[in-house]
């Protein structure tokens, strides 16, 4: 299927925008989502982008497929071709994305066997709760702490009386 | 000159067989694996010995542009030869023997010494990832809740490096149209654009995860805490200063006369104060380390960001300088990883311990005999040689966090040494020995000051000339005299 | 193998014997040996005192192709010498009885002897450097050594050891930073390159260097707003280590900053560089800070209730006299800053054995639970009161010279401002002074007190020994004159001409040995007066009445406690801690910018950071 | 020839962000799948047959299996097609 | 707020990168080591596929580094779920009874699905696909009646033994070019006609090698995964 010459330009801001569209989704759903298997569904996206991108880094127009097949076997003719050499990175790339994949969701499994959710907030509260056990230590960040050495003050009777009652 | 190869292939090789091994005899799945550290230390330092200038090897038998080349410069073999060297001692030895995590350990091994080595940018990128889904699994290796939340987050932050790793190659590829750095090098009058360094810029974020550059350093302190200490140790020691190093060599060939550099400024001294004032309110040894090794990561960055010799020279003494020193002080939390305030009287327990944390503690902060100072007055005198106020206000935040610096670690120290009531149940730090030899490597680079300086400064010279670099690299059968010929008749090519 | 480096090595010999023989029990004599022989070495270099040219020494190390050396001209004989003989004093104190009562109270003498010798080891090293590099290698290793010494107490010493190493590092970071610079303009860490570019340094780099220098050095020097860590430092130290480190390791700095600031750079420099909008020259700025380094600590020190304190605050103060004497042109002044580091060395490590031996005697150091010790121990009160004449700077007493000195310079030099301020000082002293003698020894002995008897003699000799020097050096100033003529030689600064009783120059002329025979004199008339009459019976001090009452053992007619109320109350309100409040001001920021940075680490989701990160580097290049 | 393309990025755009955006688990790993079919086209018209193979396989193949595994092991989704009840997302 | 950061930002780098691509302009690819392959691969490495000419022949140590890469995600994986098989979980729901439509079908498939997976390794060099695609598709062929037919359990010890030969065989075809003088994965052997099955010198042994490590550690992986207990595992523990 020789692609026959279709406007480059629309060609053009039509592939770059959907690699770039797709990084940007990708890396916007790793950020904007609290769940974590979102997040890897999200980063999966990503990867698929950049991969693209680089597709399209080897693509020229009026070439064909970097295989010889039936003619071209013969005439041996490898001059308009598209570049392989970015199609062979993307073949990496991929199989790259897809172990990590794999490995984030085998710790997902894991995560939510042990702590029970997949909420990236209360994985992280759950996980310093850990660190903080084992190292036997009280984080200070934490609200329970009183600041500093000086205990926290006792509340004044009026919130003491309206947090008793909330 | 090839058989350097074998410091990838072998530990791959065995890494594959590891399982049959394993299921045939477990005494020989227990030997392996040190077994091929020492071939692998052996081979590099032959080739190591052998070398008088640098070398390309063509991988496939397909010449450089074209094909993938290893770069062998003394440099590339000097972490050849540290890289089993630092396993060796920091192999697991007596943990239950954990097969799958040993297997993980070797690629590990076969990976950095192929960043170390690599030549093409795809390729730096591959043995990157390597490096990345084997430190995930070594970070979930002791299986706790903990950990396996830390390896995600770990595991999140770094695919999104990957991403932008890749979009950066694929910027540089669309605009050169070549993945090897000496020819990127050669072709450097294009990247030097905006587009160009907008692609160092992706790239150093990608690479920049595991360099625990500014921003994305999020999952140190997590992983360090919740991985085994030897793991942390490893990770903390070897394995962030290889994606520094593989930065560098990209800045160095392909970006070398633009203001990339400046970016690696802006990272390094933003690490230096996020590390070190993160580091003065950690409570615990394991997250103060970590953090301290934010600092120095940003304090080897700022080294590195000096164009030319000097700042190549004082980068390698820094990072070799916080490669002996970081892994022992982690070796140190292996007993002492409660809070700070339940070491006190410590000292009185395991007085050998604490006096080696108070020689790592000096050295680090860069106290004059000790090998640190040296290593930070190169950097001082690299940053002050570049007389541009950038530099100035650089040389005062490594200033001051110096200062900020010394007070948490003396502040332990003062810890350790003080009187306490309830000095049960600290048990001695068992693992002194693999500490005292770290002490012993800093003390004898102590004694050997010179001679040291001087061969660093030579591995700094090489590898700072770019021209040497792509003369190499184009001249695959190098001519044995030492001065190639001049760079135009490469440009033909 | 000359003498420095036989010092230097025998200076080495016995750090490594008295660590190791810290469990001995009588490491205390053999630390002593050790220092009298180092004291032999170093009379042996004598000739350095009398304007024989430096010995140098046949060490010499290239560390990453630059040498570092070791040489020893007439200055660092002058300070090796004060080292040394406050050392010797202190281990001979901590070797007697005092080491003793040291080891069942807890201590641990044989460490406080390690800490004594290794502080003199690097006292001596950079005391001999020879290049900027072995300058900077002899620095931190005094200020670290130092801290070894400080510690040694535990407990609240360790917080004061902390704060102490956050400034001395402070200092030591800023001074490497003016070496590195030098060694980029220079090429090389010799004295004599930098000394070669120094007259073609622009302003401004002289301005940075001096700036530089004086923050990195004042700090161990105790300079007015790095000051805060000296006194509550030195208080915790075991007592002779006290005494040691608050005679000589503050002067350290000054030792360094003669070289960089007076030898290398040069006075003139700094006198005709103009501080802008003022009147001011930089010179002008140093004396100032060196008059308020005078006058805020002395007046600080009035109001403590505890003797270490009174007398640490007092180092601090006296360390501006000798800045002050050092900064001006003509000879009497440096001369007098000069002799001053001799003399305060002197006295100061008297005072602190003294008020050590009360400790031992008493347990206690507060001034509001001691009095009337003169009748229990006459000796100590004996040498208290000479050491605190000289710390008065009252004529019989070598203090005196230098104040003299000095004071003779401000006014030659024309600048009553600061000789105004520096007899505000004085007065300070001589208050402070007052109170310390007059609440420990003078006044009403207390009933607990009554069966103290006088220290054993290992303890009393070095103190007879030291208060002798002070005597006999203000009887007869011009052995010391002799030396600090020579180290003024040596400093390339004009010489004092003097003379064995004081000083014979144009501007201005003394001669102590006149003075005191009058003053002795005048004491023999009235001894003679007093002995002949002598109608006087000794009574017991409660055997007699006031206001037709007896007097009873049990209410206090001795007004000690909170001595200047009076005084206070008029200028009590000017104490406002400024210097507390801007250094806990410091601490806390920091405190809060790094609860800040570990913001960062805490946040659920990192992934936002690497967005922006991504986003601001792709506009800061692509933009 | 153009508009293949227009529509194969439309769809591709419109299930990346559909995926983000909509509530339960399995349609999102669906809409993944969907993602990597499209782009494995686009790969197609691209001249890539390789990667097109590839990214079908490896991206609607493989990844969803593992996506759908994962999914099973967390939510024990049951076999009826009732809605999904837990409210994880 | 943290999300309103989140999209302005992602926009700006949209923005962004749109600006970046807008400079390059679609298919006038530099080609710079492309068109030198394009020339020579054929001569060189005689495979009629170009790509896997490239990716075993030119650029052979990305894919070593490639397999490397999925086999510690394979053995992460085992590490991080190696204990944790279904059987404890099972219990709770009722044995899934043996559907006999889906047992049957996937005994239909079975052979289907591996020719198709072996045919697409063997002519990697020829047709579009090779290794890794291959490899895939022979899990997907291992792993089905794993679902299909409930207590059916993988057997660990035999996947094992496949991986780890076949992840050799690559590694010492690479190792047996070394030490006959050339370069470590130079192309072994003469190429061969063109377009034949036996061309192409050694790429298709090392497709070969590819393929069944490739499929060995996936259904291994999706055995983890899908927490089908093995009996190594037992073994094991």
């Amino acid at each position: 299927m020789n692609p026959i010459e279709m406007n480059p330009v629309a060609l053009q801001w039509l592939l770059y925008f959907g690699a770039m569209g797709l990084i940007v989704i990708g890396i916007a759903g790793v950020v904007l989502h609290q769940n974590i298997f979102r997040m890897v569904l999200a980063l999966a996206i990503a990867e698929a982008g950049g991969n693209l991108l680089l597709v399209i880094a080897g693509f020229r127009f009026g070439a064909v497929a970097p295989i010889l097949q039936d003619d071209a076997l013969q005439t041996l003719n490898t001059s308009n071709m598209v570049d392989p050499v970015p199609q062979a990175m993307v073949l990496t790339s991929i199989v790259i994305g897809v172990g990590i994949q794999a490995l984030a969701l085998a710790l997902i499994i894991r995560i939510h066997q042990r702590y029970g959710t997949l909420n990236m907030r209360e994985v992280h509260a759950c996980m310093m709760v850990d660190i903080n056990k084992s190292a036997a230590v009280d984080d200070l960040l934490s609200a329970q702490q009183p600041r500093g050495r000086r205990p926290l003050p006792s509340p004044p009777e009026s919130t003491a009386k309206r947090a008793n009652n909330e | 000159m090839n058989s350097i190869v074998l410091n990838i292939a072998l530990p791959l090789l065995v890494a594959f067989l590891l399982p049959l091994i394993h299921a045939s005899s477990r005494i020989a799945a227990r030997i392996t694996g040190p077994l091929v550290l020492m071939v692998m230390m052996w081979s590099a330092v032959i080739v190591f010995k052998a070398l008088e200038y640098p070398v390309s090897i063509a991988l496939g038998g397909f010449l450089p542009p074209v094909g993938v080349s290893f770069h062998l410069d003394q440099l590339a073999l000097l972490m050849a030869t540290i890289i089993p060297l630092l396993m060796l001692l920091l192999w697991p030895y007596q943990y239950e023997q954990n097969l799958r995590e040993q297997t993980v350990l070797l690629l590990l091994a076969a990976a950095s010494s192929g960043l170390a080595l690599s030549g093409d940018l795809f390729n730096i990128y591959v043995f990157y990832e390597l490096i990345s889904v084997a430190s995930f699994g070594l970070a979930a290796a002791n299986r706790q809740a903990s950990s396996f939340a830390a390896a995600f987050r770990y595991l999140l932050i770094s695919g999104l490096g990957t991403v932008l790793a890749l979009t950066g190659i694929a910027l540089i590829y669309t605009q050169t149209g070549t993945l090897n750095l000496a020819q990127l090098g050669l072709l450097s009058s294009r990247l030097d654009n905006p587009l160009g360094l907008s692609a160092f810029a992706l790239i150093l974020l990608g690479i920049g995860v595991k360099a625990e550059i500014f921003p994305l350093n999020g999952w140190v302190a997590e992983v360090y805490s919740t991985a085994s200490t030897r793991t942390s140790a490893l990770l903390a020691g070897l394995v962030s200063k290889l994606a520094v190093l593989a930065i560098v060599r990209i800045l160095v060939v392909a970006y070398d006369d633009s203001e990339a550099g400046l970016m690696l400024l802006v990272f390094g001294v933003l690490g230096i104060i996020w590390g070190e004032f993160s580091a003065w309110r950690a409570q615990d040894l394991k997250r103060m380390f970590a953090y301290s090794s934010i600092g120095q990561l940003g304090m080897i960055l700022l080294a590195f960001s000096i164009p030319g010799e000097a700042g190549m020279f004082a980068g390698i003494a820094m990072m070799l300088h916080h490669l002996v020193v970081k892994p022992a002080l982690f070796l140190l939390t292996e007993k002492w990883n409660h809070g700070t305030d339940s070491l006190r009287g410590a000292a009185r327990l395991s007085p050998l311990a604490a006096a080696l944390f108070v020689l790592f503690a000096l050295s680090l902060i860069g106290v004059p005999p000790l090998p640190g100072f040296w290593a930070k007055m190169l950097l001082m005198s690299g940053l002050v040689g570049m007389d541009t106020s950038v530099y100035y206000i650089a040389l005062a935040v490594l200033m001051i966090a110096t200062v900020v610096e010394a007070q948490y670690l003396i502040r332990i120290a003062v810890t350790l040494y003080s009187a306490s009531d309830r000095s049960s149940e600290l048990r001695l730090a068992s693992n002194t020995g693999v500490m005292s030899l770290f002490a012993v490597v800093l003390l004898s680079a102590l004694l050997t000051l010179t001679p040291l300086g001087s061969k660093l400064y030579h591995i700094a010279a090489e590898s700072s000339n770019r021209a040497l670099y792509i003369r190499t690299t184009f001249n695959v059968n190098p001519t044995p005299v030492l001065e190639h010929k001049n760079a135009t008749q490469e440009a033909s090519l | 193998m000359n003498f420095l480096d036989g010092l230097l090595i025998l200076s080495l010999l016995s750090v490594i014997v008295t660590g190791f023989a810290q469990k001995l029990r009588s490491a205390g004599w053999l630390s002593s040996v050790l220092l009298g022989l180092q004291c032999l070495l170093l009379m042996g270099m004598a000739g350095l005192a009398y304007g024989s040219p430096a010995v140098s020494s046949s060490f010499s190390v290239s560390v990453l192709g630059q040498p570092l050396h070791w040489q020893f001209n007439a200055l660092s004989w002058f300070f090796a010498l004060i080292t040394l003989a406050s050392a010797l004093a202190s281990s001979v104190y901590a070797a007697g009885a005092w080491g003793e009562d040291y080891r069942l109270q807890g201590g641990n003498p044989g460490l406080l002897q390690f800490a004594l010798n290794l502080n003199v080891f690097a006292m001596l090293l950079l005391l001999a450097s020879g290049d900027l590099l072995s300058l900077f290698v002899g620095w931190e290793l005094v200020s670290w050594a130092s801290l070894l010494m400080m510690v040694l107490a535990g407990g609240a010493a360790g917080r004061f050891g902390l704060r102490y190493i956050v400034y001395a590092t402070a200092g030591a970071m800023a001074v490497m930073t003016g070496l590195v610079m030098i060694f980029q303009l220079t090429g090389s860490f010799q004295f004599a390159d930098f000394a070669a570019i120094a007259p073609s340094l622009s302003n401004a780099q002289v301005v940075t260097f001096t700036l530089l220098f004086v923050f990195g050095f004042g700090v161990k020097m105790g300079l007015l707003p790095f000051h805060l860590w000296q006194a509550d430092a030195y208080a915790e130290t075991p007592g002779p280590g006290a005494a040691f480190l608050g005679a000589i390791s503050s002067r350290m700095g000054l030792f360094a900053m003669l070289i960089l600031v007076i030898q290398l750079i040069g006075l003139g420099r700094l006198i005709n560089i103009e501080v802008p909008y003022s009147f001011f020259s930089l010179r002008d700025v140093l004396m100032w800070v060196a008059a308020f380094t005078i006058i805020f600590p002395t007046f600080t020190a009035m109001r403590q209730n505890d003797a270490r304190l009174l007398l640490a605050w007092h180092g601090i103060g006296q360390g501006g006299y000798m800045l002050m004497g050092l900064l001006m042109v003509n000879p009497l002044g440096s001369a007098g800053g000069l002799m001053h580091v001799f003399n305060y060395a002197s006295y100061q490590a008297v005072l602190f054995l003294v008020v050590t031996a009360v400790i031992y005697r008493t347990r206690t150091a507060d001034l509001n639970q001691l009095g009337g010790l003169v009748t229990r121990m006459p000796l100590s009160f004996l040498m208290m009161l000479i050491c605190i004449i000289g710390l008065a700077g009252i004529p019989p007493m070598n203090g005196f010279v230098s104040k003299w000195l000095i004071y003779r310079s401000l006014i030659v030099e024309g600048m009553p401002l600061l000789f105004v301020a520096s007899v505000v000082g004085t007065l300070g002293t001589i208050l402070s002074v007052y109170k310390l003698i007059h609440n420990t020894f003078l006044g009403q002995l207390r009933l607990e007190h009554e069966q103290i008897r006088e220290v054993p003699w290992s303890m009393m000799i070095p103190m007879l020994i030291l208060s002798a020097v002070v005597f006999i050096t203000g009887f007869l100033p011009g052995i010391v004159l002799d030396w600090v003529a020579s180290a003024q030689a040596a400093l390339g600064i004009p010489v004092l001409e003097h003379t064995l009783g004081g000083v014979e120059s144009p501007s201005g002329n003394l001669d102590m040995i006149w003075i005191c025979s009058v003053l002795f004199g005048g004491f023999a008339v009235g001894a003679l007066v007093f002995y002949s009459g002598n109608k006087s019976r000794r009574v017991h001090q409660l055997d007699n009445y006031a206001g037709g009452h007896f007097l009873t053992a049990d209410d206090r007619y001795h007004y000690s406690n909170n001595f200047y109320a009076g005084l206070m109350h008029h200028i009590g309100h000017w104490y406002r801690g400024t210097f507390q409040w801007l250094e806990s001001s410091l601490g806390s920021a920091i405190s809060l910018l790094s609860a800040a940075t570990q913001m960062l680490f805490n946040s659920f989701h990192p992934a936002l950071f690497l967005l922006l990160a991504a986003t601001l580097s792709l506009l800061f290049f692509a933009g | 020839m153009i508009w293949l393309v227009a529509l194969m990025v439309f769809i591709m755009l419109l299930a990346a962000v559909s995926m983000l955006l909509v509530e339960s688990q399995v349609s999102a790993v669906a809409l993944s799948a969907a993602v990597s079919l499209a782009l494995s086209i686009l790969f197609v018209i691209l001249q890539a047959p390789d990667v097109a193979m590839t990214e079908a396989v490896v991206g609607s193949g493989l990844s969803a299996i593992i996506l759908a595994l994962t999914l099973n092991r967390i939510h024990r989704f049951k076999q009826t097609t009732t809605a999904e009840t837990e409210n994880d997302a | 707020m943290r999300n309103l950061t989140a999209l302005l930002f992602s926009g700006g780098l949209a923005f962004l990168l749109m600006v970046i691509a807008w400079q390059f302009t679609l298919g006038d690819a530099p080609m710079l080591i492309g068109a030198a392959i394009l020339d020579n691969a054929v001569k060189e490495v005689g495979a009629a596929n170009l790509v896997t000419s490239v990716v075993l022949g030119y650029r052979g140590i990305d894919t070593l580094g490639e397999i490397a890469i999925l086999f510690t995600a394979a053995t992460a994986t085992s590490m991080v779920l190696g204990s944790f098989a279904m059987t404890d979980e099972a219990s709770e729901t009722e044995q899934r009874e043996d559907g006999s439509i889906l047992g049957s079908s996937v005994r239909l498939f079975f052979p289907l699905l591996l020719t198709l997976g072996l045919y697409i390794i063997v002519h990697g060099h020829l047709t579009p696909g090779g290794g890794f695609q291959g490899g895939v598709i022979l899990a997907g062929a291992f792993f089905l009646p794993l679902l299909a037919i409930p207590g059916r359990s993988i057997n660990h010890g035999g996947i094992a033994l496949v991986e780890g030969f076949s992840g050799a065989a690559f590694i010492l075809i690479g190792l047996t070019a070394l030490f006959s003088g050339q370069a470590f994965l130079q192309p072994l052997f003469e190429h061969g006609v063109i377009g034949h099955l036996f061309s192409a010198g050694s790429l298709p042994l090392l497709y070969i090698a590819v393929g069944l490590k490739v499929g060995a550690e996936l259904s291994g992986l999706l055995a983890n995964l899908a927490g089908i207990s093995s009996h190594a595992a037992e073994a094991e523990k």
